[in-house]
């Protein structure tokens, strides 16, 4: 645990220091909803819940989803430039720490991101007015909670995806492929719970899917956690 | 394992190979090499460009796993690739350094990976770095990162040390350093297994010379 | 260093251009539809108007510094960039306020909107690129051709919009609202002078800001090269 | 124009022996797609062309600007390895030519992606299903047409600023944040084609938008010829 | 620049400075250079571990741009990098060859973007890597990638050649075969500028030696 948390200080202190690894992923977000705004809304402004939930919901956590992959690309290519990822493997201690290490390293950040994201992305796509109209308050503390675990379970799925790819031989071509749908549960579960959440608020399906997520991510973590010595190993 | 060699943890072994093989990709880099170093021995590792030494040293630190053959690390097997790595260090030819971390920040965090406590400032005024020690490794010559890495192995002081070509990049004053430090590290205590391509600079800290080639490991002069 | 006339006369009529405008806002009287918030206009018009302002400046100073690579217009650059950034910053965030008594909501995906939205991201590039170069001179250069570029798309973006609604006729909400237009010509005066202000404040900003940098680049060359007879003055 | 297809033929070589391009490029495709697809589905499901059109038009081409921008970064990202960009940049020659060697190295693999995204998002969206439901048959000709010419402008402008963040702190997130303000009008470009295509076929009105589309990727060509060796120089 | 220097194009100089200035980052590197070097001349540039050799080279090979004062690499103005990358090949310390493509890939690549011919598989031969010409460079070990650089200036044959540390990590027989092809460099009528910790080797093929230290570069023993 220790090493986990020094290699997620060491990566924290790279993006912390320079602050740009944040600046450039909020912006990197913060476009992707534009874009995704412009590209789906096609200019029609809609009051109505049932309309813009899905598609706020969508838009965020694409960008959301987006971020993370990239923070997970990069927490692994910085390694692997100048071959400072033989050494961290060499380093005493469990590999599975060291998958710890870069989630935690990785995620602050994309919290950070999610925390402006998100509301930006409820106003941006009226979700938040098409709420309050419908004469509720905006579920903002079980939208928390739907980020958070999604993030966690995002960070989780790339930062495991990254592992994979940044070490291959392209004979193993295939392995991104076969761990790319770890991905599809945790989407599913974030979208429909902030798709139900803003479409009236809390209910028994989103405590389904929110249980449904947390079991996720911890699953995720554990695997991880437990393949990827087998996944970076020489 | 020939005449169970590891059977007496006393008499301590810093490296056990025996008839181990290594195939990396098409090519067999190593055929057959057996090898005992006693605890606390220095041995320097020669050989032609390509004849293997890197493989081999990466191979002792865990980085590798053995086709064939078996080994022992400070009594771990190498398949025991964690027990392996909390014995060694390797210092190798590129240094291994964060390019975004400064000096100063490179050599804490390989500190405390290894949970260890060490006197940061003073390691890089030994090495002459004391006046770049808040520059980032990118930004330093490659002599200058070859002192730094210098300096880790010093620091973290692992009971075997391997490192891959020492001089290389290195000022006169800067190969006098490396024999001051490795020294420094044997009177501690430490084995080291030095790859490099000036016999004499190196076999100054470690007089036991071997010298690899056609993938076989052979004593040369007298250990 | 000797105080610089110019831009003191800049800023004094710059603020004084400001100081006639509020009073004729406030004396101005209220619009039909949109009672007093229709003041907005005389912040929000000039507002935007100097973010494009900026952002041509922006180009055109980098343009200058790829042609004669004088430290210069880099320093102008970048003030100009940073100006930019503040006041779509504060478009938007004014347009924002103005939106939703008038509009009934914060944001609408129009194309104007969106394409003020996206200027700020080029702008904000702009800016970040900068701070992560530490060489003066990459800076300098990589700096000036994401500007360029960045300058060049603001009237492509915004006329491949005006094209968009051109050819496929959508029912939204268009800023310039004709019926206030229509209905109050003395407002027009006002926004006149407070255009002309800002254009003023452009200015006076520019200067100080692209003096300011000025000194403490020649502080920092003073300070690197410990030569400081060597050192070359560097020009405002 | 020999440097130029001398660089392309290098990266092609090498963008097929180790294939991370291509993954990596897949990987985001597949992220926007697999997001989008499951937030708009779970609300409103249409079968209708007028509804499904745009949705399936903004997804395919988001996920294919992100493709762009992965892609590029990697394909310099790959000469920053090693130290061969600076290498490559010592090399006789006009500087821009480099670039057109890349965009050429670039656009490929991304047109393979392209190849398999914009089908699947049809497919996904429902959008296929509308069209052949309204008893007319999918436009693939035009589509095709359409897909190059938004690739080319996309690769055009990402290589651009590919090769400005190379050497940058945060390079992933800075890329597309850079990029894609400029790469709206091409987005809009396509997104509005596809539209018309999938809502009714081939039209004046979508000729209109190709001419333009082909209009910004000749100017984002030569604009980037001419601009990049101020920006790589060193 | 002083006294005009470059008036007569029949009066060759490979390289002229006057009073250059360096600043990266933070630091200031070189502090008023001044060097003049005939046409067909070497030149064994010494200096400690961060004194700026590896700088200096990039600057003649137009990848850094002087901070102030000016100068001429085979009559082109540093400025002008078109023609400067015209005359020039810099050997640089890692290589800068391509981790994915083989050996011979690499010196196919480097020949097709000079517009120039030569045998491949000759010059790979010459530095002994005819076994390794399909590996990927990636997997061929330090001494081999440098070789292969070797063997890529070697075969371009630039007039003005500029080797960084071309003995480090390198055998006996690896540096005999520098100094060899590195002479017949020379003996083509290239002009040579080499950056290395091994005066006595280096000296062989550019007797001209010169110090960098402090910034500024000073002519060491008898030219
Ligand atoms: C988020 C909200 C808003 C943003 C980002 C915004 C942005 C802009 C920008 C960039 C311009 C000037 C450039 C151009 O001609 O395209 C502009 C002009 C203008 N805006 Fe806004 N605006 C916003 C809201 C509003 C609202 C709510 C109103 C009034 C009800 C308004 C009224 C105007 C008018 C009258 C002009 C002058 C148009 C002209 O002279 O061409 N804006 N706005
Ligand atoms: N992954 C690999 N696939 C194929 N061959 C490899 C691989 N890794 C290394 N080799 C080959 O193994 C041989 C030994 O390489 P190694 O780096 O151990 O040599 P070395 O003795 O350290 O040489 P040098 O003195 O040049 O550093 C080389 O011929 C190299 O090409
Ligand atoms: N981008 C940079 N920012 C700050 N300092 C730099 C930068 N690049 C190089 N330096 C510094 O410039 C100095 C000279 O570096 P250079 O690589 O030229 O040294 P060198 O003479 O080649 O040394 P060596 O013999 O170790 O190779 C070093 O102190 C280095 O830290
Ligand atoms: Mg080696
Ligand atoms: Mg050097």
């Amino acid at each position: 645990m220790r090493q986990a948390l020094t290699v997620a200080a060491k990566d924290l202190r790279v993006a912390g220091r320079t602050r740009d690894t944040l600046l450039a992923t909020a912006f990197f977000a913060g476009i992707v909803l534009l874009v995704l705004g412009f590209a789906l809304s096609g200019g029609v402004v809609s009051r109505d819940a049932r309309l813009t939930a899905p598609l706020a919901a969508g838009a965020i956590w694409t960008a959301l989803a987006l971020a993370a992959a990239v923070g997970a690309q990069r927490a692994f290519a910085q390694e692997q430039e100048a071959g400072a990822l033989e050494q961290l493997l060499a380093y005493p201690g469990p590999h599975g720490a060291l998958y710890l290490g870069k989630l935690l390293g990785v995620l602050p950040p994309l919290l950070l991101v999610a925390a402006v994201t998100v509301p930006t992305g409820l106003v941006l796509f009226g979700a938040s007015e098409a709420v309050t109209a419908a004469g509720r308050a905006l579920p903002w503390a079980a939208l928390a909670l739907t980020t958070a675990l999604g993030v966690l379970g995002f960070a989780a799925a790339t930062t495991f995806y990254g592992s994979i790819t940044v070490n291959l031989r392209a004979r193993e071509a295939l392995l991104p492929a076969l761990a790319f749908p770890i991905l599809v549960p945790a989407v599913l579960a974030t979208v429909q719970a902030t798709r139900l959440l803003l479409e009236g608020g809390w209910s028994p399906e989103v405590t389904t899917w929110l249980t449904f997520l947390t079991a996720f991510d911890l699953g995720t973590i554990i695997l991880a956690t437990l393949l990827f010595p087998a996944a970076v190993e020489g | 394992m020939t005449e169970g060699g590891v059977a007496d943890p006393g008499e301590a072994f810093a490296v056990q190979l025996r008839d181990v093989w290594l195939r990396l990709g098409r090519e067999v880099i190593l055929r057959g090499v057996t090898l005992d170093v006693p605890a606390g021995q220095g041995v320097t590792l020669l050989g032609e460009n390509g004849a293997g030494k890197t493989t081999l040293l990466r191979l002792l630190s865990a980085g590798l796993r053995p086709t064939r053959g078996e080994g022992r690390v400070l009594g771990f097997d190498l398949r025991d690739s964690r027990g392996v790595r909390d014995a060694i260090h390797l210092m190798p030819v590129d240094g291994g350094l964060y390019p975004d971390l400064t000096a100063a920040e490179n050599l804490a965090f390989a500190l405390r990976m290894h949970a260890q406590a060490g006197d940061v400032p003073g390691a890089l005024r030994r090495v002459g770095l004391e006046g770049a020690a808040q520059r980032r490794a990118r930004f330093l010559s490659a002599g200058m990162r070859k002192r730094l890495a210098l300096a880790r192995a010093h620091l973290l002081a692992r009971p075997l040390t391997l490192v891959d070509e020492p001089f290389a990049n290195l000022d006169d004053a800067g190969r006098a350093l490396v024999q001051e430090l490795l020294l420094e590290l044997r009177g501690q205590g430490c084995s080291l297994m030095i790859a490099a391509h000036e016999p004499a600079l190196a076999q100054v800290v470690a007089p036991r010379t071997l010298r690899l080639a056609g993938g076989l490991l052979r004593e040369e002069g007298g250990a | 260093m000797k105080r610089d006339v110019t831009t003191t006369v800049l800023g004094a009529a710059s603020l004084l251009g400001l100081a006639v405008v509020l009073g004729l806002s406030l004396t101005s009287p209220l619009d039909v539809n949109q009672g007093s918030l229709v003041r907005l206009m005389f912040v929000h018009v000039p507002e935007a108007w100097l973010s494009y302002l900026a952002y041509g400046g922006t180009g055109l100073f980098g343009l200058l510094y790829l042609i004669q690579r004088r430290r210069h217009w880099d320093r102008l650059a970048m003030a100009s960039g940073e100006i930019g950034l503040l006041f779509t910053l504060a478009t938007i965030v004014g347009g924002m306020l103005w939106a939703k008594p008038t509009w009934g909501t914060y944001w609408v995906w129009d194309a104007r909107l969106t394409t003020t939205a996206l200027s700020l991201v080029v702008y904000g590039g702009y800016l970040l690129i900068r701070s992560l170069i530490d060489d003066p001179e990459r800076r300098a250069r990589v700096s000036a051709v994401v500007g360029i570029v960045g300058t060049l798309y603001v009237p492509v973006n915004y006329m491949a919009v005006e094209w968009w609604r051109g050819v496929h006729q959508t029912q939204t909400l268009k800023l310039l609202g004709g019926v206030r237009w229509d209905a109050a010509p003395i407002y027009l005066p006002t926004l006149l002078l407070s255009v002309a202000s800002f254009t003023l404040l452009y200015f006076f900003l520019l200067r100080l800001r692209g003096t300011l940098a000025a000194r403490e680049e020649a502080r920092e060359e003073r300070e690197l090269t410990g030569v400081t007879g060597r050192v070359e003055v560097a020009r405002g």
